[in-house]
């Protein structure tokens, strides 16, 4: 079965395989959870370039990737994360700056953009946008949407409804489909022929994984096949769509993964606070990515009492009474 | 001397708004605290719910994010985004949605920024984006505001519209396309704007106790009808104590 | 909480209080699994006429719904009920007899207009039915659309992809949306407040069940909110779309349950003989359905020992070696 | 004397057709028993999948719809329709789906009807109709279709095209807007038709054994060409075994 044999990697060779330079790219979670940062700081000490990064609220891992220049173009919904960076900083510099090209949308558009390409269709209809600057201000322009074929030739198409008043909506706006080259999500359970199961809430990481060329996943647990198909009513994503199944325990740290860990308070302030400026943010790029081998040394680095203090409660799934002013 | 802050009278000023069966969009921060602050005090049958996916999350510590997994402990059901926006865009469900919402800057028609100052294609200021904001601000029966009340925020004119409020008036979201209901309140650390029925402009509904008309006015970029404002009702003791005590004793929202 | 209270209703009172004679109606399940045939019973006992009924592949359910004379008009994919059926007969006859008016859509074309119903959107798009006469041959006329607001006045339109040839794609196929007066879906697992639980496969129930504007929800288990709320992950519906909860163990017999029970081969066989001529199809309306109480009668006259038979095994789901030749 | 029913020949044939790596969609009947065959003789890392949501099932005992319960135990997965349908569609996984059909007409261009004899809105005969069969004949690489050798159902003109084959000829799915491929066999009880490369029109390609070219002709209302007939390969005593012992036996599809 040429796309369910020999599956299982380790995360330097899935990343190398499957993320190039100028690579359209999406990745799960949400702002502070479920984010696939072991591979995204893989993806900053293999020093990819030009990427072509699709998020709606990705948050963390975002502001990393953009932080340490592996970002050219980025179709976002919104850049940040919760309380610790409402605007997350490397984005916001990087944009005031010109350094990357941001087009903007809504949560629900990316959502359902990604839906289109898991779908296979080109668009999906909404109501989000009427009236507002989403529809009007391009981040992309009319030429380079011409000349770029990665590109759909308008943002959204705003349509009057060819079905009259039904559904009592009289116009539509319609959003272009997403296809990337490579998804990469973080699961709590996957077996080796890459079926995966998440726990809590999916965001659209399904939608994401579907729309991808190839699909890498990260979990937390690599389990039996036969322990993925006992309870099969559980599992979001079937073998058939994934290209690479890597094991790596706290893949999501320093964001949440629930029913394993919390985010980690301490780093998601201190890395706010090493973002302000650009030594201290280059500071931050060294010591905590370039300079380490690989997740494992820097989980090391964490060191064992932190990721002890964000381990969850087996029955509320976060960690109780966890430090977080 | 007042005994409360003025994020906590904000907190309960907007969980007033929030009644039995209404289903609550929350966002992060203050707006979550609010909805938490409702459902605690006056109305345990509304429901909070996340445009992440979570339905009726218990809530047993306060979430920094809408994605934070506190959200998705104890839930009606733990879905994603898809079925989130999809509740609100629906024709059935989406009338009971209430949303609250936040931005950078609102202009009198209650039209909302969250994403830059100056020029979209090289911004002086770059905020977060819409998130789900503009969706609900599209879909939902109505939407409550949070503002910082000061007058580069509330503005003629904004820099980029990011969500819509009641657009250029009456038949703005009509004319749009748009169906739902507009804002209908804006809560600010000073006091409470409404929007006038006939016109869909902003106008002053209630000053905090201790804070004149005056200032309200002179800390806003635009005029407002004042001629109806009438002073709010401060938080009681019990709101008080349900909000310190029980939705956020770590402090880590009112700080 | 308006629609939260006072839900947990008998069957003939949610039947009685949602289901009036031209209702546009809804059913869950897929040929013989999980149809909420006890409801379907009720309907048909207290004598509903003129209902439009939308249906993908519901087989045993809609032809016992045509052949009982309940339905006046049928949006539909598929009459069958796999083996015992390939083709619904009391549906057949119907059709031929032109007893009732009946449009023809794909399966997935079905699914879409329910999910359209469920979004919010007038349609969604697609790339089925293009070529076909699902296209061209509409069941409903153009005179008839024009006068009857509750239905679109297209069945579907074919539309140039407005993205150019974005998604490799130059046409696609509008599928307007269905939304229905009452929806009725049976589960295994419900609270009193409406939270409801599928085990297996959903086929379309969820989108049915989110584009009604009531819905019904038998059940085999009522279970307390605490039991629903320990496991959210597999729960599909949640009870603010939920109007009527009703406790019907073997609520989808003789369709299969899973986890549950199966479907009986025997009654089906029954039923498909008896379907076969008219007489004969009356004397099975009066014994099985018109003359019995309620569902626990129904099953009463079933038996202990059949319902014994086909006993769901509690690994594999269905009732192993059952004799179904 | 033959030691095999026409029956397991054709589902031995079909599952020939099939190659590790293909994701099968199956119907009910002898398509379902097909994929099995295939499964466990010759394709063991074929992926059996259910338009109903189900991927992968283990099939301890044979199905007799694509809801039975039994579809679902020891699945990858069990989705629904929307997942179902959204794989064949899906521009990456669409491509390794091949599906299984079946029809009461076809045409020479592999057009198939299951709706209606007669006039549509007077049908002399109805069907069951599409169900997901023109969603498959609409997505997937190719198809393989199950037809009862009679002449009535080999027709110049199909009463209603329920799922479109190569529609008029070699470039009918481009103009009408199809991507994926079309139909690549039809297996009778008596032959193999395929449809040639360039014309796309249906030819002989194999006849079971004992059975002449003449006697398939006659049986068709529709004149094919027979110059590349061959002799089809009987099933091979193993193949016989597994699909008896392990895929049907209680012989509820055999008979």
């Amino acid at each position: 079965m040429e796309k369910e044999a020999g599956k299982l990697l380790e995360l330097k060779e899935a990343v190398a395989r499957f993320v190039f330079d100028g690579a359209h790219i999406s990745i799960g979670g949400f702002t502070l959870n479920r984010n696939p940062m072991a591979a995204v700081y893989e993806i900053i000490r293999q020093g990819r370039r030009d990427l072509h990064l699709y998020a709606h609220s990705n948050g963390q891992a975002v502001d990393e990737l953009v932080g340490a220049g592996c970002v050219r173009r980025l179709e976002i919904a919104y850049g940040g994360t919760g309380r610790f960076a409402p605007t997350c900083i490397r984005f916001r510099k990087a944009v005031q700056a010109g350094m990357i090209q941001v087009e903007d949308y809504s949560n629900y558009q990316m959502t359902l953009r990604f839906m289109a390409g898991a779908m296979g269709v080109p668009f999906l209809p909404c109501r989000s946008g009427l009236g507002s600057d989403l529809i009007h201000h391009w981040g992309f322009s009319e030429d380079l949407r011409k000349t770029e074929s990665r590109l759909p030739d308008e943002k959204m198409v705003v349509m009057d409804n060819p079905f009259g008043s039904w559904g009592e909506t009289a116009k539509v706006v319609l959003v272009p489909a997403i296809t990337t080259d490579v998804t990469i999500i973080h699961v709590q359970k996957a077996d080796a022929l890459g079926n995966a199961r998440i726990a809590g809430l999916s965001f659209a990481d399904v939608e994401q994984a579907k729309s991808a060329e190839h699909l890498i996943v990260t979990c937390e647990e690599l389990v039996s096949t036969d322990e993925m198909k006992a309870d099969p009513d559980r599992n979001c994503i079937p073998f058939f769509c994934v290209d690479a199944v890597v094991h790596v325990p706290h893949g999501a740290y320093p964001t949440a993964c629930y029913g394993y860990y919390d985010y980690d308070p301490a780093y998601l302030k201190q890395f706010a606070d090493y973002t302000r400026d650009d030594p201290a943010y280059e500071t931050y790029l060294q010591d905590y990515i370039l300079r380490i081998d690989d997740h494992e040394s820097f989980l090391e680095k964490i060191g064992s009492e932190t990721l002890g203090d964000i381990e969850a409660d087996p029955e509320t799934g976060y960690a109780n009474n966890l430090d977080r002013r | 001397m007042q005994d409360y802050t003025l994020k906590e009278m904000m907190a309960v000023v907007a969980a007033r708004e929030i009644h039995n069966g209404d289903i609550i969009f929350c966002g992060t921060g203050i707006s979550m605290l609010a909805a938490m602050a409702a459902k605690n005090i006056s109305a345990p049958d509304c429901v909070i719910f996340f445009e992440t996916g979570a339905i009726d999350s218990l809530l047993e510590e306060v979430p920094l994010a809408v994605a934070d997994s506190r959200v998705m402990y104890r839930t009606a059901l733990n879905g994603g985004l898809a079925e989130a926006f999809g509740t609100m865009q629906n024709r059935f469900t989406g009338k009971r949605v209430v949303g609250i919402l936040g931005a950078a800057q609102i202009d009198r028609f209650g039209n909302l920024n969250s994403t830059v100052l100056g020029d979209y294609d090289h911004p002086a200021v770059r905020f977060s984006g819409s998130g789900g904001a503009n969706d609900v601000a599209s879909f939902v029966s109505r939407t409550i505001i949070f503002m910082k009340h000061e007058k580069r925020k509330f503005v003629r004119q904004l820099d980029y519209l990011t969500s819509p409020g009641w657009l250029d008036g009456p038949d703005g979201r009509k004319n749009a396309g748009l169906s739902g209901g507009g804002p209908s309140a804006v809560i600010t650390d000073m006091a409470v704007m409404r929007f006038d029925e006939q016109s869909r402009e902003m106008f002053l509904a209630e000053c905090y106790p201790g804070i004149s008309v005056e200032s309200v006015q002179e800390n806003m970029g635009f005029a407002v009808d004042c001629s109806r404002a009438v002073e709010a009702q401060p938080p009681t003791g019990r709101e008080l104590e349900i909000l310190r005590n029980r939705c956020d004793p770590q402090r880590l929202i009112l700080g």
